[in-house]
C-alpha cells in the first residue's frame, strides 16, 4: 500500500516532467510544420543575397522566376490532386509538351487563336480521361496517370512526328515569350495570376471547401451530400488546364516546341508541392505552400548552378528535401496525437 | 456478380487482341520474303528531333535497296537495347544496325551476333575500339570528331588570345553529349590552352534550360570575364544566344560555337550571332546506314569506316546550297 | 452467478498499479490501481472517454503506462503486445481487427501461426482454429476470408482468436456492441463457463444489466480516475450510472409522447438490394419508425438502399414535402429533398475527424453558406457555433479538430451538420453506439425535438431498450424482409425478438 | 455441438468455385494475358520461337516486379527502385574485383531499403514520399559517384560469359528471376513471416496488436525489394560489362505496371507473386510482340497504355463504383453489386 502511496506521489511528478520537455519538442515541431517552409525560404533567399555573388542581380532574379514559372504552374495545379488524396498527375509531362507543340505548331500555319482553343480542347480531354478514370471508375490515380502518359507521349510524337517547332523570330509569341517587367517576366506574372486565382478557389469556394473535405475523408464527404465523383474531376480539370499554361509559358519563353520539352516536370512540380508542406494525406495544403516550394526548389536550384555544383548534387539536395519536408509534417502529426 | 465479371473481362480481352491484330496488319503489309531482313537497334526515334530526321531517309532508302527493316527505340536506356538486341539476334535477320545507346555496354550484344552469324553496322556513334573488331562497319559522323571540329572553330577564333568560355552540355548522361563535349575539351587542351572552360552546365538539347543555365553561368562568372560560348547542339546555342541578349550583351563579339547546323542554328551563324557550327547531316546518316547495310548484304566493296564529313559552317559558306539544314 | 467463496480468496492475475498515461498533453488515465483474481469476472464501466480503453490497452501491453506498473502474476508486464500474450493476457477490441483478406483460421491463428523452420504448418494452425471454435461452439468455414463473414460472426472470430492464445486473463472491450441479445447471451455464458475453469475476464461495458449478470465485483472510472470498486450485490444500475456520470441523472425512461403522424414523408416500394428483398416502408411527419431485428438481418443495407447510399436493384423512394412528392434516384437526390443520414460507422463515414468542428457542420450546408459558389467565411463559425449549442457540444469549441472529441460529443456534430438544412426525413442507424449515458440521452432529446418539429425519422437500432423507448412503430427486419409490425402499444422485448429471430431462438450450448 | 452456424453463401460447390474463382485477384491479368498470347500465336510466332530474348525481356522487367510485389502487399510502394538499380550497378562497377562488386551492390540496395523502411516506420512518412525523395538521391548520387559517365567493367570478358546462355537457352537472369520468383512464392504463401505481409498490408492494427512484428516485417519487405532492384542492377551491368548512372528510366514504371495489371491492390493484402509473373508475362510479350511485328515505336507506347489503362479501370471495384455513377444519374438500374451479402446467424442443418 504504501509504495502505491509514494509512487502515486512521485511518478505523476516525474511524468509531468517528461511531458514539459516533450511539450517543448513537440511545439518546435508542430510550428516548423505550419511555418517551416517560410522561414526557411527566407533565410535561404537572404543568405544567397549575402554570400552567393550575384544571386541578388536583376539578371539572375529574371532568371530564377525562369526556372519557377514553368513547374511553378504545374504545381498549383496539381496541388488539387494531391490535396484530394490522388497522390499525383504523371500525364503532365504529355500535356505540357503537347500543348506547347499546339501552340507553335498551330498558330504557324493558321494563327494563335486558333492554336490555343485546340491546345484547350486537347486539355480538357485530357483531364475529363483522368479524371473520369479516378472520380467515377475510382482507378488508381497513378496508374490512371501512368497509363494516359503512355499513350499521350505515343500519339504526340505520331502526330508531331517528334519534329522541333520554331515560331517565327519577333512573332507573337517570341515577343510575349521575352516581355519583361522590371526583372520579372510575363511568365512569373502568369504563374502569380494562377496562383491567386486557384488559391482563392481552393481556399474560398465551395468547390475548394469539398475537395479539401474529400481529402481529408471520402465517405464521410460523399455522405454529406457532395459530388465527389464530380470534385475529383474538378482537381483533374483544374490540373489539365495548368499543365496547358505551362506548356504555353515553356513554348513562349524558347519560341520553340518539342516533344520532350517537359520531361521530369511530373515529379519536379511534386517535389515542390510537398517541400511546401502539403499533407499528402489530404488535410493540410494550400497553394501558398506550392509557391513556396516551387520558389524554395527554383531559388536552390539556381544557388547550385551560380556555385557551379554538378547537376547529380541537385538531384541529391532535392531528394534530401523532400524527405527533411516530409519527416517534419509527419512528426508534427505524430505529436498532435 | 461472377458473370458480369466474366463478360468484362472476355470484353476487354478481345479488345486487347484486337488492338494486337490492328496494330500488326499496319506493320505486316510491306513486308516480303524476297527482301533482306534488317533490324535497326535505335537508341531514340520520333522523340527526338534527330531521331525523327534521321528515320524517314533510313526507312527511304532500306526501302529503295529492298531491305525489310525492323527498328527499335530504347530510349537511351542501354538495358532495353541489350535486350533488344537479344530480340534482334533471336529473329535471325540478315543483318543488324546498331547506333549505341551507350558505347561500353554494346558488347555482349556484339558477341551475341558474332555467334548467331549475323554481321552488324554500327551507325550514328562508334563502339569502342576495342570492340570494332566485333563489328563490320561503321558509318555517321564522328560525335567525339565533331566536339573537336567546333574546338578547332574555337581555337581558330580565339588567335592565341587568352579565352575564358562557358559550355552547355548535352542531357546528362547521354552518349552524345559525353562524346562531343570530350572531343571539345581534349582539343582545346591539345590545341589552344589558352581557352578555358570558366563554368560549365546541362542544357538537356533544350532551348529553354540552356538560356537558363547560360544566363546563371554569366551572373556567377560575371558576364565581362566570358569571352566564348561553346554548347553541343545548335538548339541550345540558339538559348544561350538569347540568354546574351535578355542580357544586353551583344553576341557578335564573342567566339560561339556549336555543332548541328539546324534550320535554328543556320540563320544564327548567318546572322553573324553564331560563328561556326558543324554541319551535323541526319539525312546523311541515315541514308548512309542503309546503303552500308545493302553494299554488305549483297557482297559490294564497302569502307570499314565511312564518316560524315564534319563539314565547318560559318559566315563563308553559310548560304551554300550543300550544308543547307535540314531540322 | 458463480461460486463467490472460489474468487474472493483466489489469488491475483493482474493489477495495474497507479498507472498514468497521457496523449499529448491531455491525460487519459489519471494514476488508476485495479486488481483482478482468478477466475472472477471484473466489470469496468465508465463514460466515453473515460479511459476504460486506455487503461485496457495498458493491461493488454498495447500501451506502456507513462507512470506506475503493470503486473501480471506479481512479475511488472514487459512492454509490447508479444510479451503481454505470453504473459497469458488476450484482448477482444471494440472495433473489429481482423485481416480480410485472411481465412477464419488464419485470423484465429494470426500472429501466433505454429511453424517449422520459418515454415507454417498449416495442418497444425487448422487443427488449432477448429478446436477452438468448437470450444466456443461456433462453426464458421475455416477456409472462408473473414472480408465474406457477418459482422456477428466476425466477432466471434475475434473472440476465437483471444480464447486459442488459452490466456489466463481475458479483457473484452464492448464485445457485444455489434451482437443480437441471443448471440450476446450466448457470449455471457461462454464467459461464465471459462471463467468456471479459472481464467480470469475483465468487462467493459455500455450495458449495465450484462455487467450485473456475470461480474462478481465492478470499478468505475470517470475522466481518467478510479470512482469506485465494489462487489456487484453492493451496487444497483442507479447507483453506477450516478458513479459514472457524477451528477444525479435519472435513466432515460421518460413518459412516452404522443405521437400525432401526419402525412407521409418518405414512401419506398419494392426496396430490393444485397441483403434487403423487396421491401415496401412508409414513414410520417412527426413519426419515429424503428427498425428491429438481428444484426446483419439487412436493416442498414435497407436504410441506404433507400437513400441511395449503396445501389439498389429494384424499387421506388419517393420523398414528399410540402405535399410535393420528388422520386429518388441517388443518395444526393435523398439529401436535396431533405434527407438526411447519421451512419452507423461515426468515424469513418460520419465525420472528417482531421477537419474542425466548423468545417464538418458546414460542409452539408455549404451552398447556403456560400453565394455563387464562393464561401461566406464569416458566417461559417458563427453558423457552427449555433448548432454546437443546439447540441450542447462539449467542449462548445468549434475550431478543434473533431477527432479531438468523445465518441458521444461526435456523434453529436453529425447530427449538427444535418439539423442545419432542416432536414424533413432524418435516418439514423445505431444512433447511440459507443456513446456514453448522458450524451445517449441528449441525442434521444434531439430525436424528440426533431419529430415535434415535423420531421419523419427512422431509426434503426440493436439497443432494445432504446427501440422501445424512441420508436412510435417498429417494423422487425429478419433476412432482408419486414416479418412484423409492432406499434408502440404492442411493443415489448419479447414480442420484438420473437419475430427477429423468426421463433427459432438460438439456442446456447 | 455447434450453437452458432455460418450461413454459407454460396450453395453448392459450382457457385462456390466460381465464388473463390471471382475472389482471385489474378483473373484480368490471366485473361489478358491469354489474350495476348492468341494475339502473337496469330500475328506473330516469332515471339515464342525467339523464347530464349522473350525471356531475356520478361525477367528484365519482372525481377524487379518481384521486389516490388513484396512492398505493395504491405499497402506500401518503392519508387526508389528504379535509382537503387543504377547507383548500386555504379557502385559495383567501381570496385575492380567482380565477386566484391557484386556484394556492395547488393550491400548498397538493402541499405538503401533500410533506409526506405526507417523513413516509413520509424518517422511515419507516406511511403511514395519517402520513396520519391530516394528516387532523387540516389539518381544524383548515381551520377556523382559515375561523374555523369558510363562506368565499364574491370573484366569485361566476364560480363559476357554472364550474358551467355547457362542451362539450355536459359541465361542466368531468366534463371535467377526464376529461382527469385519460386523463392519469393514461397516466403509469401508457406512462410509465416511473408503470409504475415498480407496481415500487415491487410489490416496493421490488427496485426499489431496480434503480435506480429509489423516494423521488422516492413523492414525485411522494403530490404526485399532493395536487394532485388540491386540484384538488377547487378545482373544490368554484368550483362552490359558497363554500369550507366542513368539507368532504370524505364523500369521503374514498367515493373509497377506489371504488378497492377497481375492484379494487386496498392492499397495492400491483396496480391501475389504469380499475379505478378503473369502480369510481366502479358507485358512482356505485348512489347517483343509488337517490336517483332515491327509496329512503329509510338503505336507500341499506345498500345502499352491502353492495356494498362484497361486493367486498371475494369477492376471489379472500379466497375462497381462506375455503375453505381451510372445507375444514380439514369435512376434505378439493374445487378447492383456490392456483394458479399452478409449472411445472418442462423441455425442450419448440421454439416
Amino acid at each position: 500500500m504504501t509504495n502505491i502511496a509514494t509512487r502515486q506521489g512521485g511518478r505523476p511528478a516525474g511524468a509531468k516532467v517528461s511531458t514539459h520537455r516533450g511539450g517543448q519538442i513537440a511545439s518546435v515541431i508542430q510550428w516548423s510544420a505550419e511555418r517551416g517552409i517560410f522561414v526557411v525560404t527566407g533565410v535561404l533567399i537572404v543568405a544567397a543575397a549575402v554570400f552567393v555573388q550575384g544571386f541578388a542581380s536583376v539578371v539572375n532574379i529574371t532568371d530564377v522566376f525562369h526556372r519557377a514559372a514553368p513547374v511553378g504552374i504545374i504545381a498549383v495545379g496539381m496541388t488539387f490532386v494531391v490535396i484530394s488524396g490522388n497522390y499525383l498527375d504523371l500525364s503532365v509531362v504529355p500535356q505540357v509538351a503537347t500543348s506547347a507543340v499546339i501552340l507553335i505548331a498551330v498558330s504557324n500555319s493558321y494563327g494563335l487563336l486558333p492554336a490555343i482553343v485546340v491546345a484547350t480542347l486537347v486539355s480538357l480531354v485530357y483531364g475529363l480521361i483522368n479524371g473520369v478514370a479516378v472520380g467515377y471508375f475510382k482507378a488508381n490515380a497513378v496508374i490512371v496517370t501512368l497509363a494516359t502518359t503512355y499513350i499521350g507521349l505515343g500519339v504526340l510524337r505520331w502526330v508531331s512526328g517528334g519534329n522541333i517547332f520554331f515560331g517565327p523570330r519577333g512573332g507573337t509569341i517570341d515577343t510575349l515569350g521575352q516581355l519583361k517587367f522590371g526583372p520579372v517576366p510575363l511568365s512569373a506574372l502568369v504563374l502569380v495570376f494562377m496562383a491567386v486565382l486557384l488559391g482563392f478557389v481552393l481556399s474560398r469556394t465551395g468547390f475548394g471547401f469539398a475537395l479539401r473535405a474529400y481529402g481529408s475523408n471520402k465517405d464521410a464527404t460523399r455522405l454529406a451530400g457532395v459530388a465527389t465523383s464530380r470534385v475529383v474531376l474538378g482537381a483533374f480539370l483544374i490540373t489539365s488546364l495548368s499543365a496547358m499554361i505551362a506548356g504555353f509559358v515553356l513554348a513562349a519563353f524558347s519560341n520553340t516546341a518539342v516533344s520532350t520539352v517537359s520531361t521530369g516536370m511530373d515529379f519536379g512540380a511534386l517535389a515542390a508541392i510537398i517541400i511546401g508542406g502539403n499533407s499528402v494525406f489530404g488535410g493540410r495544403g494550400s497553394i501558398l505552400r506550392t509557391v513556396l516550394g516551387v520558389v524554395f526548389v527554383s531559388v536552390l536550384t539556381n544557388i547550385l548552378v551560380l556555385t557551379d555544383i554538378g547537376y547529380g548534387w541537385q538531384q541529391v539536395a532535392i531528394g534530401v528535401l523532400i524527405v527533411l519536408a516530409v519527416s517534419i509534417d509527419a512528426l508534427a502529426r505524430r505529436v498532435g496525437k | 456478380m461472377t458473370l458480369r465479371k466474366i463478360h468484362l473481362a472476355v470484353a476487354s480481352s478481345c479488345l486487347a487482341a484486337l488492338m494486337i491484330l490492328s496494330g500488326c496488319s499496319a506493320t505486316n503489309g510491306g513486308s516480303g520474303d524476297s527482301k533482306h531482313k534488317v533490324w535497326a537497334l535505335l537508341p531514340q526515334g520520333t522523340d527526338q528531333p534527330y531521331g525523327t530526321t534521321y528515320l524517314p531517309p533510313l526507312e527511304e532508302t532500306a526501302g529503295k535497296m529492298g531491305i525489310d527493316l525492323t527498328v527499335t527505340n530504347s530510349q537511351y536506356d542501354s538495358d532495353t537495347q541489350a535486350s533488344d538486341c537479344e530480340v534482334a539476334v533471336a529473329a535471325r535477320p540478315e543483318l543488324i544496325i546498331l547506333w549505341p545507346a551507350v558505347a561500353s555496354t554494346v558488347r555482349p550484344c556484339l558477341v551475341r551476333a558474332k555467334e548467331a552469324g549475323i554481321p552488324v553496322t554500327i551507325t550514328n556513334s562508334d563502339v569502342l575500339p576495342e570492340d570494332k573488331d566485333l563489328t563490320s562497319a561503321y558509318s555517321g559522323p564522328n560525335t567525339y570528331g565533331q566536339g573537336a571540329a567546333s574546338a578547332t572553330i574555337m581555337c581558330g577564333l580565339a588567335e592565341g588570345k587568352p579565352v575564358k568560355i562557358l559550355v552547355v552540355n548535352g542531357l546528362t548522361g547521354n552518349v552524345t553529349a559525353i562524346n562531343r563535349r570530350q572531343g571539345f575539351v581534349d582539343t582545346i587542351a591539345k590545341d589552344c590552352p589558352n581557352v578555358t572552360i570558366a563554368a560549365e552546365q546541362p542544357g538537356d538539347w533544350s532551348k529553354g534550360t540552356s538560356q537558363t543555365v547560360t544566363s546563371e553561368m554569366l551572373t556567377s562568372v560575371g558576364a565581362k570575364n566570358v569571352q566564348g560560348i561553346f554548347a553541343a547542339d545548335d538548339t541550345m546555342v540558339a538559348g544561350a544566344i538569347d540568354a546574351l541578349k535578355a542580357q544586353g550583351i551583344d553576341p557578335k563579339p564573342l567566339f560561339i560555337t556549336s555543332i548541328g547546323n539546324t534550320k535554328l542554328g543556320n540563320p544564327l551563324v548567318a546572322s553573324g550571332e553564331l560563328d561556326g557550327t558543324v554541319f551535323q547531316s541526319s539525312v546523311w546518316d541515315g541514308s548512309h546506314a542503309a546503303e552500308l547495310a545493302d553494299q554488305i548484304l549483297s557482297g559490294k566493296p564497302y569502307e570499314k569506316d565511312v564518316f560524315m564529313p564534319s563539314v565547318i559552317v560559318d559566315k563563308n559558306n553559310v548560304a551554300d546550297a550543300d550544308v543547307a539544314p535540314e531540322w | 452467478m458463480q461460486d463467490r467463496s472460489k474468487t474472493e480468496t483466489a489469488p491475483i492475475v493482474i493489477e495495474a498499479d497507479a498507472v498514468v498515461k497521457q496523449f499529448g498533453g491531455v491525460r487519459a488515465v489519471k494514476g488508476v490501481s485495479v486488481s483482478v483474481r482468478e477466475g472472477e469476472i471484473y466489470g469496468l464501466i465508465g463514460e466515453n472517454g473515460a479511459g476504460k480503453s486506455t487503461l485496457m490497452r495498458m493491461l493488454a501491453g498495447l500501451y506502456t503506462p507513462d507512470a506506475g506498473e503493470v503486473r501480471v502474476g506479481g512479475a511488472p508486464l514487459q512492454p509490447g503486445a508479444k510479451s503481454a500474450l505470453a504473459a497469458g493476457i488476450a484482448i477482444v477490441h471494440q472495433e473489429l481487427n481482423l485481416i480480410p483478406e485472411m481465412t477464419v483460421a488464419e485470423n484465429i491463428m494470426l500472429g501466433s501461426f505454429p511453424t517449422r523452420a520459418g515454415f507454417t504448418e498449416s495442418k497444425k494452425l487448422r487443427a488449432v482454429a477448429k478446436s477452438t471454435l468448437e470450444e466456443i461452439g461456433v462453426a464458421i468455414d475455416l477456409d472462408e476470408p473473414v472480408s465474406r463473414l457477418s459482422v456477428a460472426l466476425r466477432q466471434f472470430v475475434e473472440i476465437a482468436r483471444a480464447i486459442a492464445r488459452k490466456p489466463r486473463v481475458l479483457i473484452m472491450d464492448e464485445p457485444t456492441a455489434s451482437l443480437t441479445p441471443a448471440e450476446t447471451d450466448y457470449l455471457l455464458e461462454m464467459l461464465q463457463r471459462l471463467a468456471g475453469r479459472g481464467m480470469s475476464v475483465i468487462y467493459i461495458s455500455h450495458r449495465l444489466p450484462e455487467i450485473f449478470r456475470i461480474c462478481t465485483r465492478v470499478s468505475v472510472l470517470r475522466d481518467g480516475s478510479l470512482v469506485d470498486t465494489m462487489d456487484i450485490e453492493a451496487t444497483s444500475p442507479d447507483d453506477l450510472v450516478n458513479k459514472m456520470v457524477g451528477r444525479e441523472l435519472k435513466l432515460d425512461l421518460q413518459v412516452r409522447r404522443e405521437a400525432k403522424p401526419g402525412a407521409v414523408v418518405l414512401s419506398a416500394r419494392g426496396i430490393t438490394a444485397p441483403g434487403v428483398r423487396g421491401i415496401d416502408l412508409d414513414v410520417r411527419a412527426g413519426q419515429i419508425v424503428g427498425l428491429g431485428g438481428l444484426v446483419g438481418a439487412g436493416r442498414t443495407e435497407l436504410v441506404r438502399a433507400i437513400l441511395g447510399v449503396d445501389p439498389k436493384s429494384a424499387g421506388m423512394v419517393t420523398i414528399t414535402v410540402d405535399g410535393k412528392s420528388k422520386r429518388i434516384n441517388s443518395y444526393r437526390d435523398a439529401v436535396a429533398n431533405g434527407a438526411a443520414y447519421v451512419p452507423e460507422e461515426r468515424r469513418t463515414e460520419g465525420l472528417a475527424l482531421t477537419m474542425t468542428v466548423a468545417d464538418n457542420i458546414a460542409l452539408p450546408n455549404r451552398r447556403r453558406l456560400s453565394t455563387s459558389g464562393v464561401l461566406k467565411v464569416g458566417s461559417i463559425g458563427s453558423f457552427a457555433k449555433e448548432l454546437a449549442a443546439r447540441v450542447e457540444l462539449r467542449p462548445a469549441d468549434v475550431t478543434r479538430a473533431v477527432g479531438e472529441y468523445s465518441g458521444g460529443n461526435q456523434q453529436k456534430v453529425v447530427i449538427a451538420k444535418w439539423l442545419g438544412r432542416e432536414p424533413r426525413f432524418v435516418v439514423l442507424d445505431e444512433p447511440t453506439r459507443g456513446v456514453d449515458v448522458a450524451a445517449k440521452a441528449e441525442i434521444h432529446r434531439l430525436l424528440r425535438s426533431l419529430v415535434d418539429a415535423g420531421a419523419a425519422v427512422l431509426v434503426v437500432s440493436s439497443d432494445l431498450p432504446e427501440l422501445l423507448d424512441l420508436s412510435d412503430v417498429i417494423y422487425v427486419v429478419r433476412d432482408g424482409e419486414i416479418v412484423g409490425t409492432l406499434t408502440a402499444a404492442e411493443a415489448d422485448e419479447k414480442a420484438v425478438m420473437t419475430l427477429a429471430a423468426g421463433g427459432k431462438m438460438v439456442t446456447s450450448a | 455441438m455447434t450453437s452458432l452456424q455460418q450461413h454459407d453463401i454460396a450453395s453448392g460447390s459450382l457457385d462456390r468455385m466460381w465464388a473463390i474463382g471471382a475472389r482471385r485477384p489474378e483473373g484480368r491479368g490471366l485473361i489478358l494475358l491469354v489474350a495476348v498470347v492468341l494475339g502473337a500465336l496469330l500475328f506473330e510466332p516469332g515471339v515464342f520461337t525467339a523464347y530464349p530474348a522473350t525471356l531475356g525481356r520478361i525477367a528484365l522487367i519482372g525481377l524487379v516486379a518481384l521486389g516490388l510485389t513484396a512492398v505493395i502487399l504491405m499497402g506500401e510502394l518503392d519508387l526508389s527502385v528504379a535509382s537503387t538499380l543504377a547507383v548500386s550497378g555504379v557502385v559495383m562497377a567501381m570496385i575492380p574485383n567482380l565477386a566484391l562488386g557484386i556484394i556492395a551492390a547488393l550491400i548498397v540496395g538493402l541499405i538503401v531499403g533500410a533506409i526506405n523502411a526507417f523513413f516509413v516506420v520509424v518517422v511515419g512518412i507516406n511511403s511514395f514520399i519517402a520513396t520519391l525523395g530516394m528516387l532523387f538521391a540516389l539518381r544524383g548520387l548515381a551520377l556523382v559517384l559515375s561523374d555523369e559517365q558510363p562506368v565499364r567493367l574491370a573484366d569485361v570478358d566476364d560480363g559476357v560469359a554472364f550474358g551467355a546462355p547457362l542451362i539450355g537457352p536459359l541465361t542466368p537472369r531468366v534463371l535467377i528471376f526464376i529461382v527469385l520468383l519460386v523463392g519469393l512464392h514461397v516466403f509469401l504463401t508457406r512462410m509465416r513471416a511473408g503470409r504475415e505481409f498480407y496481415a500487415v498490408g491487410g489490416n496493421r492494427a490488427a496485426a499489431k496488436d496480434a503480435g506480429i512484428p509489423v516494423t521488422r516485417r516492413i523492414f525485411t519487405g522494403f530490404m526485399i525489394s532493395g536487394g532485388v532492384a540491386a540484384l538488377a542492377g547487378a545482373i544490368n551491368t554484368l550483362e552490359r560489362t558497363a554500369a550507366t548512372p542513368t539507368a532504370g528510366s524505364t523500369v521503374l514504371l514498367a515493373s509497377i505496371a506489371a504488378a497492377i495489371i497481375g492484379g494487386i491492390s496498392l492499397n495492400g493484402g491483396r496480391g501475389s507473386i504469380i499475379g505478378t509473373v503473369i502480369g510481366t508475362l502479358a507485358l512482356g510479350l505485348l512489347q517483343i510482340g509488337l517490336a517483332l511485328a515491327a509496329v512503329q515505336q509510338d503505336i507500341q507506347q499506345i498500345f502499352i497504355g491502353a492495356v494498362l489503362f484497361i486493367a486498371v479501370v475494369t477492376d471489379p471495384a472500379s466497375l462497381r463504383a462506375v455503375a453505381a455513377n451510372l445507375r444514380s444519374s439514369m435512376g434505378r438500374g439493374g445487378g447492383a453489386t456490392a456483394e458479399p451479402m452478409p449472411s445472418s446467424p442462423q441455425p442450419v442443418a448440421h454439416q
